[in-house]
């Protein structure tokens, strides 16, 4: 019996995201508050993305310091020193980690869980190492500098403003992508993978390849978030791409809840305000995030998420017999 | 000397949210022999397990000796004298055999260089008295399941528990193994012994449970339920037999 | 059409120097239910290993309706028709009951990875498919109204029901069943012999490792005994169950191998 | 779970994250509507200093100086009877934190001034867009010249610093003096010390000097192979460039390593640190290194003229802290000092204005050296602020 | 031969705090499965702690280094209890993510008592050096080299013949059933987290007189003593020495033979190359098969 029934609105991650990046720029409207709610986009793509791997595929990466700054480095470079139009160096961002993130994965997902986020920890490093020696390519341990504003068919995209709606815009795209993902055969898949391997490949699983996807992904996130931050910046330095940064990316989707749809949200939310509120003390910012890491991480493996108990609803509890009608009619 | 050794009552343990073993009860009786049957998947190692406290058990209450260790860690319970020969042997591969035997000694005495009980345990296995400088990894499996008996009985256990001491043995290795219970049942142990291999574990026992699903399905002296038709149909499917 | 279904050729392997299964050759046919019983050690479950591709052997060679998947990798092997349940329960926690069966039917294909991050018609439409599937497994294993519930909040003998719908949402040409039954109430193992005499009824080949030995008797056309590695014997259930050889692997040797009880 | 309680849990959620949004938003609203509860007369400056991170030990040093500066103001009375209002924040060594940090100072705090670039030339950098963006004076406490150069792109911005130029002529002279003309260069592997590298790679084979240059990372724990491997050009001078701990194992490994007597051991202004020398032990005796003249200030003439500015400032100093100030100190406090006077002598907060008057300020002494900001030059010291001295195991004294 | 000698003598120097790094790395494997992230923090606690003392109330140099032990002997129990014994934690996986934050908050601890200062301490043995065929070698070195030495042949002795070590081997087998012979985990834990804790104080207290201390010194070592851990295979002790020795050499070999800048990246080049080919390190013998 098809009973109809009215849809009711369900507050799908997708949907709180793009209610508080509509909402957040009307309630606090000074040009500072835009600058840490592009601040709260970055890490919401930064999140989102290392939540692919670390989340769903429940293998941990250490590396999205480094194709953050990957992303960053690639924009900025080409846009500064090979006058690559500012829009097309944007692209290249994501492309380029997206790609980087292939090349250790392939190397390093072979390996089981805590040799990969090792070997993540260290390709992390070396990126790292590289943007603050190559002094040639990159300005080296002082930045560079000299990065034109983004422009889009001769509109150019500048000031707190016009980059926040871009932030906004691409984080909205970013979960909804995510989202859309974690609801589809690969993003079950890749769920399944993490809770077991054995039957998911003997489901037919190809684990390493969903993998290496999910990895890639996870660089391809970076590279945007590292986009943004070289445009909006118009600078880039090698000191935000370390261990302390790939460590608190971490750290925010753990306390967040990894694999959780809600968690990079919750997490970025919290990274940003720790970030705002910690400005005067960053010793004891850090002591904090310590600690609260350390309860987190044992009391509440789920993390935020997880102890409100809860995933967003995914799909609604209809009666299974009203999906199956709908199925089979289409 | 009958009193009750062990008890558990109405025990209940679940791995993760899926319970396996529904509420069992049975007890083990001081200087007996008491045997707990089943098939695999009958929940023997999962009981066993909770009792120990190696898994946390949902409800039910455990006494030794009269005292209640319901909530009790693993370590504990050892220093209350239960031993413990886990299913597979579960020997450490890289310590040689005298430090696996000296491992048992924990409970009892502080000094490494004491061994007490080790002419015992040789006497019992005398196999092991030309292997005690190997790494316990390369014996062969009956070796080590005699090595894992001997590491329990270092601990001069008020309580052994033995769990499917047969398993992946040799007919013949069986045999030698059972040989060496039934010398410790005439020596006065009280043990707990978990098998599926039914006649020999019979043959062995004063009294028996019959664990099926989760479950107690029968209980009773050794020598009736040998000729159980519930035990025939357990292991053969078959009811004609009996 | 000729289907062999699965046919295992001299299968030996060793771990570390002991052998575990030496020279197995074995038959399971389409349409039929094909018990592998044995006591425990016996090398039951490094056999289904080896069928599903999770462990490589020293020797021997693994076909299914006809092709040599012994190189193949376990993924690969489900995409060739050949599904399996394992002996400790190994169901996908933190998906929902449905989306566990949904998962069963990855090695058919479906949309591609792209198509379903940019949420395509198309993968949506597969999708449904492949959801409509599942609710009529769901249905028929009576598991309709849990269909929403996260899976891990199932009681052990209906989670193991959902892994034999997975298994059977690949719509598999053989089955290995690694003891599903195990640990099961009385009630749950009706249902699962229905469902595998059913599998078999719809010509899958099912290879079934199981110890309660009721249930073996009733549901199988054929029974292999494995003790120590070998086989030791195969023939129809009433052959089997007659067997003295069987009866000494099972219920243990002679009794009189023991020392007789001290008088005390 | 019904729907009912996944609606249950879900607010949670919802609430924690637009909690800690609205607290992040809000912690600069806030500090905005405070200010303009406030004196409205206040002269606000903003001043980033990493007193955590890498550069935590230089931060801290600065953060004192500046802070000193704007109590000493304060008491005074203030600019014109205006108040300083200070806000400090600490970036901690990251560039992006520190661009949201100089956002926060421009748009929230609404300051009228910048102080300080966050201890690290490459943050001060990214801060010199901003400012100039918002058309903000900003005094850079950090040594790249890139900061301020070319003047002409940089019209809002000034240094409280030597330019590197400066400080590697004056030790040009000095090497002259001494009839050196074989050195070897270790920078490390900060902005710091490639900018340096960069330098020295022009000025010193124009002014006729052999160069041999081994880079390495702060925390390198033994110089002895890249002293050695120098050691076979064998150099007259040994000069690192760093303000890193790693300094002091540099000299320890100098000692034992150069066999060359005669040859000097030498550290740039970077290290100009009591703590730093008398880590060093024996091998910090005899250590010669360009600073400017604060250190030694005692030592000097009479007639020096920033004999008197030094010795207040160091009582002071040392009244408040109970340390002794060092260089970064002095530079920090300078920096307050050259951004207050301006803005008194241009009577207004006013960007271009306050700079205008700072580039024709004509001489400030200060604690770092005599200022003489033109249009043309906004480092505004010359080498006469540089001095050679040398550490005698007690105390800095001037090397001859 | 001057600098190659000069570049062995400066590899061994550094080598030997990683030695002794990746000793604790592999003590902590053994014990519990995880990879405990606070190992470098131990060095910088160790080598602050010292330097603290000498500084303070100059004592004889001994005193100081014995701070320094008794420094890694609470930083061990603290370990323990943050992040096992607090919430009961078994698992090597949230033992291990547990000790990120437990490094972030020592760190950041130390940084707000010690108020960011650099701390240094006199050479042990004197500060004249030995000079060797042209090269020189510090006496901290010799001392260092004789620490990991003494550690090593310690080490080895208490993990053979006493009952602790035993039961930390037996641990490492078999952890479970350590338990059911009357240990409790967390007494293994606090065991191996202290020896950890206390080499790593030793190698920072030995380290502090080569090159000062502060809050931030710990991090990188930790990452390097690794590297050092993987390429001896972890859980090996003689192979977490080599590994040490082996990584400060090829860094003193870079520095004097090529180029110091990438000097930090060896020991991470080193790490991802011994992952990708030989994830169980240079000298793993095969562990006896367990039947």
């Amino acid at each position: 019996m098809a009973v109809s029934r009215i849809r009711r609105w369900r507050p799908t991650t997708p949907v709180i995201t793009a209610v508080l990046l509509a909402a957040m720029p009307l309630i606090f409207i000074s040009d500072f508050a835009r600058a840490i709610q592009l601040r709260f986009c970055v890490m919401l793509l930064l999140l989102t993305g290392l939540n692919f791997i670390n989340g769903y595929a429940r293998m941990s990466s250490l590396a999205q310091a480094g194709f953050y700054g990957l992303g960053a480095y690639t924009a900025g470079i080409l846009a500064a020193r090979l006058d690559v139009p500012p829009a097309l160096a944007f692209v290249a961002a994501p492309v380029l980690a997206t790609v980087a993130a292939l090349v250790i994965g392939a190397a390093s997902l072979r390996l089981r869980a805590t040799y990969f986020t090792m070997a993540t920890l260290g390709a992390g490093y070396i990126l790292y190492i590289l943007f603050g020696r190559m002094t040639g390519v990159t300005g080296g341990p002082n930045g560079l500098l000299g990065i034109p504003a983004l422009s889009v068919a001769g509109i150019e995209i500048s000031g707190p403003l016009p980059m926040y709606v871009l932030a906004a815009v691409l984080a909205l795209l970013g979960v909804v992508v995510a989202y859309n993902f974690e609801r589809s055969r690969a993003g079950r898949a890749l769920r399944a993978l993490g809770a077991s391997e054995p039957a998911a490949v003997a489901s037919g699983v190809r684990a390493f390849r969903l993998r290496l996807f999910a990895f890639a992904l996870s660089g391809c996130y970076a590279g945007v978030a590292g986009a943004l931050e070289t445009f909006d910046a118009t600078f880039v330095s090698p000191s935000s791409f370390g261990f302390l940064t790939a460590v608190l990316c971490v750290v925010g989707l753990t306390v967040g809840g990894a694999g959780r749809a809600a968690g990079p949200l919750i997490g970025a939310a919290l990274l940003t305000a720790l970030d705002e509120l910690g400005t005067e003390y960053a010793g004891y910012e850090m002591l904090i995030v310590g600690l609260v890491f350390l309860v987190v991480v044992q009391a509440f493996p789920g993390g935020v998420a997880g102890a409100a108990g809860a995933r967003w609803p995914r799909r609604g509890a209809r009666p299974a017999v009203a999906r199956a009608t709908e199925g089979s009619a289409s | 000397m009958t009193d009750s050794a062990l008890s558990v009552r109405d025990l209940r343990v679940a791995h993760g949210r899926l319970e396996v073993v529904h509420g069992v009860s049975f007890e083990a009786r001081g200087g007996q022999v008491t045997c707990l049957l089943g098939t695999n998947g009958a929940g023997k190692t999962t009981t066993i397990r909770g009792l120990l406290g190696l898994q946390t058990p949902r409800s039910g209450t455990v006494t030794v000796g009269g005292t209640d260790v319901s909530r009790h860690a693993p370590h504990r319970l050892a220093r209350l004298g239960v031993a413990h020969v886990p299913e597979g042997r579960r020997v450490f591969a890289n310590l040689s055999v005298r430090d696996n035997l000296r491992m048992g000694t924990l409970t009892r005495t502080r000094r490494w260089r004491e061994e007490p009980g080790l002419d015992h345990v040789l006497h019992t296995f005398p196999e092991l008295t030309p292997k005690l400088k190997d790494a316990a990894g390369v014996l062969s499996g009956g070796q080590q399941q005699m090595l894992a008996i001997g590491r329990a009985l270092m601990s001069r256990p008020t309580l052994l528990i033995l769990d499917e001491p047969s398993m992946g043995l040799s007919p013949k290795l069986v045999s030698r193994i059972y040989q060496a219970l039934a010398g410790l049942r005439d020596d006065g142990h009280t043990i707990l012994l978990v098998e599926q291999n039914a006649r020999l574990a019979l043959e062995l026992a004063d009294h028996a449970y019959v664990l099926e699903t989760g479950h107690i399905a029968e209980s009773g002296p050794a020598g009736e339920l040998i000729a159980s038709a519930r035990v025939q149909e357990i292991y053969l499917g078959s009811q004609e037999e009996s | 059409m000729t289907d062999e279904g699965l046919v295992i050729t001299g299968i030996s392997k060793s771990f570390g120097g002991v052998r575990v299964l030496r020279d197995v050759s074995l038959r399971a046919r389409p349409g039929a239910v094909t018990a592998l019983i044995g006591p425990n050690g016996a090398g039951k479950t490094t056999l289904a290993n080896i069928v599903s591709g999770f462990e490589r052997p020293d020797a021997g060679r693994i076909d299914v309706s006809g092709h040599d998947l012994t190189r193949r990798g376990p993924d690969r092997r489900a995409t060739a028709g050949l599904a399996r349940t394992f002996q400790n329960l190994e169901i996908f926690t933190g998906l929902t009951v449905i989306d566990n069966v949904v998962m069963g039917a990855y090695g058919r294909g479906g949309a591609g990875l792209l198509s379903a991050v940019v949420g395509l018609p198309r993968a949506r439409r597969a999708d449904r498919r492949a959801r409509a599937a599942a609710e009529e497994l769901l249905d028929r294993f009576g598991l309709t109204a849990l269909a929403d519930a996260p899976v891990e909040s199932l009681p052990f003998g209906q989670a193991k029901l959902v892994e034999l719908a997975r298994v059977l949402a690949l719509e598999p040409r053989v089955v290995v069943l690694d003891e599903p039954v195990a640990g099961l109430p009385a009630e749950s193992v009706r249902a699962v012999g229905e469902q595998v005499t059913r599998m078999a009824g719809a010509g899958a080949a099912v290879l079934l490792i199981e110890h309660n030995m009721r249930l073996v008797m009733e549901i199988s056309d054929h029974i292999a005994v494995l003790d120590h590695g070998e086989l030791l014997m195969e023939g129809e259930p009433a052959e089997v169950r007659a067997d003295p050889r069987v009866i000494e692997a099972y219920l243990g040797p002679d009794a009189d191998r023991i020392a007789p009880r001290r008088e005390s | 779970m019904t729907r009912r309680l996944r609606w249950r849990l879900t607010t949670p959620i919802a609430l924690t994250i637009t909690a800690a949004l609205a607290a992040g938003c809000s912690a600069g609203a806030d500090a905005g509507a405070d200010a303009g509860a406030e004196d409205s007369a206040a002269i606000k400056i903003g001043t980033l200093y990493s007193v955590t991170g890498p550069a935590a030990n230089v931060g801290d040093k600065m953060r004192k100086g500046t802070e000193l500066a704007v109590e000493q103001i304060n008491q005074r009375g203030g600019i014109d009877g205006r108040k300083i209002e200070w806000k400090f924040y600490d970036p901690a060594g990251d560039t992006s934190t520190a661009v949201t940090q100089t956002r926060k100072l421009l748009t929230d705090d609404k300051v009228d001034a910048i102080v300080g670039g966050g201890s690290s030339s490459g943050i001060a950098l990214a801060m010199g867009q901003l400012t100039a963006s918002a058309k903000k004076l900003f005094v850079a406490t950090e040594g790249a010249r890139a900061i301020v150069q070319p003047e002409t792109e940089h019209p809002l911005t000034f240094k409280a610093t030597f330019n590197d130029t400066v400080v590697m002529q004056k030790i040009i002279e000095f090497w002259k003096a001494k009839g050196v003309t074989n050195v070897a260069l270790l920078p490390d592997t900060s902005g710091f010390g490639q900018s340096a590298l960069e330098v020295a790679e022009k000025e010193l084979p124009a002014a006729g000097l052999k160069l041999a240059v081994a880079s390495f990372d702060p925390g390198t724990g033994d110089f002895t192979p890249l002293l050695t491997k120098l050691g076979a050009g064998k150099p007259q001078a040994y000069l690192a460039w760093t303000t890193d701990s790693s300094g002091v194992t540099f000299l320890k490994n100098a000692r034992t390593v150069v066999t060359d007597g005669a040859a000097l051991i030498q550290h740039s202004f970077g290290f100009v640190d009591d703590r730093y020398m008398k880590q060093a032990g024996d091998a910090g005796v005899g250590t010669v290194l360009s600073s400017p003249k604060l250190p030694v200030a005692d030592l000097l003439p009479d007639s020096d003229p920033q004999k008197k500015t030094i010795g207040e400032f160091a009582a002071a100093y040392e009244a408040k802290y109970h340390e002794q100030p060092n260089v970064y100190a002095g530079q920090a406090y300078d920096a307050l000092m050259l951004a207050a006077e301006a803005i008194g002598k241009a009577k207004s907060t006013d960007g271009p204005l306050a700079a205008k008057a700072l580039e024709t300020l004509g001489e400030h002494v200060g604690v770092t050296g005599v200022f003489r900001y033109s249009a043309q030059d906004h480092s505004g010291l010359g080498t006469d602020g540089v001095e050679m001295i040398k550490w005698d195991g007690e105390r800095f004294v001037l090397a001859g | 031969m001057n600098l190659l000698l000069q570049v062995v003598f400066a590899g061994l120097s550094v080598g030997a705090v990683y030695a002794l790094v990746a000793v604790g790395f592999g003590v902590v494997a053994n014990g519990t499965g995880a990879v405990n992230f606070a190992q470098g923090e131990y060095v910088m606690v160790g080598g602050v702690v010292a330097g603290v003392v000498h500084e303070v109330w100059h004592p004889p140099l001994p005193v100081s280094v014995l701070c320094a032990v008794a420094a890694g002997v609470v930083a061990g129990l603290v370990t323990e209890l943050a992040v096992s014994r607090f919430s009961g934690a078994r698992s090597a996986e949230i033992i291990t993510i547990a000790t990120i934050g437990l490094a972030v908050a020592l760190k950041a601890a130390v940084l707000l008592l010690t108020d960011r200062k650099t701390y240094g301490l006199p050479h042990f043995l004197g500060e004249r050096p030995l000079r060797v065929g042209g090269a020189v070698a510090d006496t901290q070195t010799l001392w260092n080299l004789a620490v990991v030495f003494v550690v090593a042949v310690g080490l080895s002795l208490f993990f053979r013949r006493t009952r602790q070590g035993t039961i930390l081997r037996a641990a490492a087998d078999d952890p479970e059933v350590v338990t059911s012979l009357g240990v409790p985990f967390h007494s293994v834990a606090r065991w191996v987290f202290v020896i950890a804790a206390v080499l790593g104080a030793l190698g920072g207290a030995g380290l502090a007189p080569l090159s000062v201390m502060s809050y931030e010194s710990g991090t990188l070592l930790g990452l390097k003593g690794f590297a050092a851990a993987m390429l001896g295979g972890l859980g090996n002790l003689y192979g977490a020495v080599i590994g040490g020795l082996v990584i400060g050499l090829v860094e003193a070999a870079v520095a004097g033979y090529g180029s110091a800048a990438y000097g930090d990246a060896v020991a991470f080049v080193i790490l991802l190359i011994i992952l990708f080919t030989r994830p169980t390190g240079l000298f793993s013998q095969r562990k006896v098969v367990r039947v």
